[in-house]
């Protein structure tokens, strides 16, 4: 059965509010809206609005708010209707959400859920197109999780949503419309745990999220020229499954990290040095990290093109580390 | 005499209300035709605000606004030309197709410039007073914002710091009763007295009609003396309506408010007020209408046709503008 | 028989406002020999709010404070010797040693911690109650901070929610004229009038004086009792004053409030107007209170030989209560 | 002649804002408190209360109306009572004074220094002790600059603020009462430029801010051992100096990079892959990092001493890639 990541990720939250009560929603027009790009349709009117909670536009308010309900027992689910905004609840996400387990000597938990659209979509322009993963990846106290296919989407804002700590699920608008397989059983995804999306032997690429997709494009075409790459989703960010990883280029020798953000203290550099440390003499070469440029996104779109990467950049690199 | 000119000041407000009105009609079909891309939040049904408001100031005077900028940009004087190839992504564009239309800046005209986060260019406006103040220009800053920017922490931090340091900067608040998909009423409990939320920081404030650009132009001519004269805060709740969706992604009347609501609305076109005001008043013919309409239809046009001719920025530019060098 | 326990009940505010007084006055002497560090923020001079407010509370209830918070902590009952503990940095502290000082939770009391940003705790405060709305549960919750939060846009945000959404909290604004160094005249316009924030967003607000436990009790009883029956937020602006300096760097009277000031209203000390007042009413004997003041050295005694006497934590402890393991 | 390096930021600013009209000081207690770390002793004094501005608690509020001031043609230097507040202006600082130059298309720019300590002093636990310069340094746009010593402090403080663009200066309040060797002759000194503070053959090491102290005091142990270590101050950790560091490895072959933040996408991982990419063929073995522990900061002094790097720790990492 194929499925569209924006229902699978419906899907998620449906099961997941039906079994327990505990949960809810909340963030800007997930409500009567639908939500932004439209992932809680039908949420509202199912649960009502106690359940399902448009807020006012104060992220840190209402993520604070969130973390405080989650302490005292809730389970809610944030929708940042993008995560540029989450940068205004930055101070709750990281002084609160992250460090009350700890600050409290392990009397409280912020059992939570904060997801949304991360990435650059279509010509959003500086202040709407960032992809902040490793931001949030380097605080401890919080696990991130960045999925690339409705199956994996489901599975592990189900696992999410259970979990006890607190979640960033970061999302990406261009993926809500792609579709993929879909089981009919109820199931999740363990959290923590990278998946070989294609096998390979000469070249492991790494990557998450829209990049992963792009990446199993390239190796397409790497295939045509007899290049089998191996090609691997990290599917969740922290705690990173390095060991997944390491297998890989202990087969293939080489490694390719591809990441649609800033390059400067990008997650690939940290994907990269943990990756050194653990088969550092199993690597043939270098390991080359494709990234989005350093720079703010730029609106025009032979720009912001040029800006992303694509997939003659990480074929380029593949290339260069052969 | 005096009429005449009386006429020519009203027919000029009505001109630039009809370029926003006519020049984001363009914009939307562009949209439609991809030729304009990512985020594009209509201003039409507010114009009286922006040029109201505007028509008040001096050409020193600061402008800062947030998204949905286009009709405050094109109301301080922009090239309708740099705009739509802004729009367009274009590198003759106001800022060489890097900003977009949530980001028109041209600080020629002292438009410092449209931004993305809700409430974020607050303190920015802030800071432009602050810097008034400290050079002792008589400048004032007008800084414009939707109903939904209210609730955020980044409004009441700006709010009092003007009022502490006594700012120059005159907030206003376009409430056209929706952010987003969200009724004001889900967005603050007093929200018929949006004004209360400045007055508690000590911010004299008040409630305009913003569908009246004669009643906007006239406040603010008012206020921007007084706040030359004696600087300090002051804030303006406008009431306004957007007749066309938050954004093009978003129908004009959505699921969040009727088609009722909507027409009931577009009885208040500013445009019309006006046009009916002057026709009433003086004795303007059809004709100077026409005219205008042609005069304006002719600008668009030029815009557009500027737009599609200029070039897209080249690749090397992609590097440009991230840091000055010494 | 009813006078006694008139009395009894008087006596017992004034005991536990002293443990809260001799307690600090203990950990002041230990932070000079280094048994605790980091910052520690004394409440001394602010007794009466957080003991006449949490006199009139249920157990159930929330209670979260800031940094400034032994006085909330042991208010609420938590162990004088699990907090000592926690202020040497023990592994028997109420947090394990993990949170000192400025971070004192006991959730097994409802006490929901000090938080160390300015702001940042009360979106967590409407949280609490958000979470006893959605459960139909009818605890209210209790959050303190400073005068100096009130311009920070964490509280604004706050405000508006808890108005908006009609939840149980009550903001208990501790007035106590200064943030750190700065007088509320410079962080504030309105500072006379700091309900005025509150009122804004649509929450009923009163100021009252701080400094008398009993007119603190009996206000908080009306509030809370008002808000469990009818839950809506409410703002309380409890005027009071610091007798120490900021923290321990900070000498008592500093450079920002002179030696007369703090000497002028350390007449108005709250145990001092209690026991006056109890004095003057009851026929209560010196006795009394010199045998409260000894049970209370006891008990302050025992807490610092519990304290000392505790092992640190141990080093396998460093990599716990990150995260809870499934 | 010996300075500290409270001084020499004092005397940085205090030479500045006598040079030029157009600077002044803005934050919590800067003014009539003197600084909540006295960096700004009498200042208001001397400038007066127009240009050494005391504000309410409102990081977002101060620091955004910092960048307007820039923006209109004022050189602003906010000082952040500690850098942990700067999460509540990170939204100011990402998306308006790093973003607006771009998305203006050059028109606009934002003279500015943003100031204040960072990193962990002594016990003051999890929301005070923090060290955040991978989020900052993560952002093009703007530049990060940490000085270990007076003489640094000074030169880069005074370079920043000539600076035509926005810059987070980052201290450490148990660096203010450190003393160096200072000239008296004005100078400045150039962002962007690493320095070697001790030559040595045998392995280097990178650190910045404290841990360049700490690093200096281990190859002090390391030399008694006859183990010659390298130490270079980064100084400046945007734009990197990657060239000092990699002459240094083709020499050394060996390095090690000392940072007191968290580890996982902390700023070393940077480091490395930007050193792998360039010599990696001049390495003899992996990089090493020598970080803080990846929990939140605990009070108590054990806990504490274990979570920040120490001596003892540098000195086993060296032995690690020897
Ligand atoms: C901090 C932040 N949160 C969310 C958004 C998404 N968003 C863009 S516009 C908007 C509604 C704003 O409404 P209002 O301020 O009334 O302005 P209007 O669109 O009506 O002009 C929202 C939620 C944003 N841009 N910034
Ligand atoms: C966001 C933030 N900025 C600055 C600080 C530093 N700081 C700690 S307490 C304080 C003053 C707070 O004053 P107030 O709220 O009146 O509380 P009081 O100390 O008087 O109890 C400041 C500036 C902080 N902790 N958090
Ligand atoms: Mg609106
Ligand atoms: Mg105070």
């Amino acid at each position: 059965m194929l499925m569209t990541y924006r229902e699978a990720l419906n899907q998620a939250m449906r099961e997941e509010m039906q079994r327990d009560d505990r949960v809810f929603l909340i963030g800007e027009e997930v409500g009567y809206y639908q939500g932004a790009f439209k992932v809680s349709k039908g949420f509202v009117e199912e649960f009502g609005p106690e359940r399902v909670r448009d807020t006012p536009i104060t992220e840190a308010g209402f993520t604070g708010l969130a973390i405080g309900a989650a302490m005292a027992g809730l389970r809610p689910i944030v929708e940042l209707m993008t995560f540029n905004f989450g940068i205004l609840a930055m101070d709750q996400i990281v002084n609160n959400a992250a460090k009350v387990r700890y600050m409290s000597g392990g009397q409280l938990s912020v059992p939570m859920v904060i997801r949304g659209p991360g990435s650059a979509a279509h010509q959003l322009a500086a202040q709407h197109s960032q992809s902040l993963e490793a931001w949030f990846c380097h605080v401890p106290g919080v696990k991130v999780i960045a999925p690339a296919t409705p199956y994996d989407a489901k599975g592990l804002l189900k696992s999410a949503i259970r979990d006890e700590n607190p979640i960033l699920f970061i999302e990406a608008q261009l993926l809500y419309g792609t579709k993929g397989e879909m089981t009919e059983d109820e199931y999740t995804v363990p959290i923590g745990k990278a998946d070989v999306k294609r096998p390979g032997h000469d070249v492991t690429l790494v990557a998450y999220s829209k990049m992963l997709l792009l990446s199993l494009e390239a190796a397409e075409d790497l295939a045509e020229e007899g290049i089998e790459a191996e090609v691997i989703d990290l599917r969740t960010l922290r705690p990173l499954d390095v060991d997944t990883v390491a297998e890989s280029v202990k087969k293939t020798g080489r490694l390719v990290i591809i990441e649609e953000g800033w390059k400067f203290a990008g997650l690939g550099a940290q994907i990269a040095d943990s990756v050194y440390s653990k088969v550092y003499d199993d690597l043939d070469g270098p390991i080359v990290r494709v990234t989005g440029e350093d720079v703010p996104m730029p609106y025009t779109r032979p720009l912001e093109d040029l800006a992303i990467p694509d997939k003659a950049r990480i074929i380029a690199a593949v290339k260069q580390v052969l | 005499m005096r009429q005449t000119s009386h006429m020519n000041d009203f027919m000029s407000l009505y001109r630039d209300m009809l370029l926003i009105r006519r020049f984001e009609e363009k914009s939307a079909e562009m949209y439609a035709l991809a030729k304009i891309a990512g985020f594009l939040h209509l201003y039409i049904g507010q114009e009286a605000v922006a040029v109201g408001c505007i028509a008040a100031t001096q050409p020193e005077d600061y402008i800062i606004s947030s998204y949905r900028d286009h009709g405050h940009c094109l109301a301080r004087g922009s090239d309708p030309k740099r705009v739509m190839a802004e729009l367009f992504g274009k590198a003759t564009g106001l800022c060489k197709g890097k900003g977009g239309s949530m980001h028109l800046i041209d600080v020629e005209r002292n438009f410092m410039g449209g931004y993305a986060i809700v409430g974020g260019h607050l303190p920015l406006a802030v800071g432009l007073a602050f810097a008034a103040q400290y050079k002792k220009e008589d400048r004032v800053v007008l800084c414009f914002f939707g109903d939904g920017a209210i609730p955020s922490g980044h409004a009441h931090e700006a709010f009092n710091l003007a009022a502490l340091w006594k700012l120059p900067v005159i907030f206003i608040c376009e409430n056209n009763r929706y952010g987003m998909g969200t009724p004001i009423s889900r967005e603050m409990v007093l929200y018929k007295d949006v004004v209360e939320r400045a007055k508690a920081h000590g911010i004299d404030a008040e409630q305009i009609d913003g569908m009246d650009v004669l009643a906007v132009r006239k406040v603010m001519q008012r206020v921007i003396g007084q706040v030359r004269q004696d600087p300090q805060p002051y804030f303006i709740e406008a009431l306004t309506y957007r007749f066309m969706g938050h954004s093009m992604s978003d129908p004009a009347h959505g699921q969040y408010r009727t088609r009722e609501e909507v027409s009931d609305a577009r009885k208040n076109d500013p445009l019309c007020l006006l046009k009916e005001h002057i026709q009433k008043d003086g004795n303007v013919t059809d004709d100077v209408f026409t005219r205008v309409e042609h005069e304006i239809e002719t600008l668009v046009g030029e815009s557009l046709t500027f737009a599609e001719q200029s070039p897209f920025p080249t690749a090397t530019s992609l590097h440009e503008d991230v840091y000055i060098a010494e």
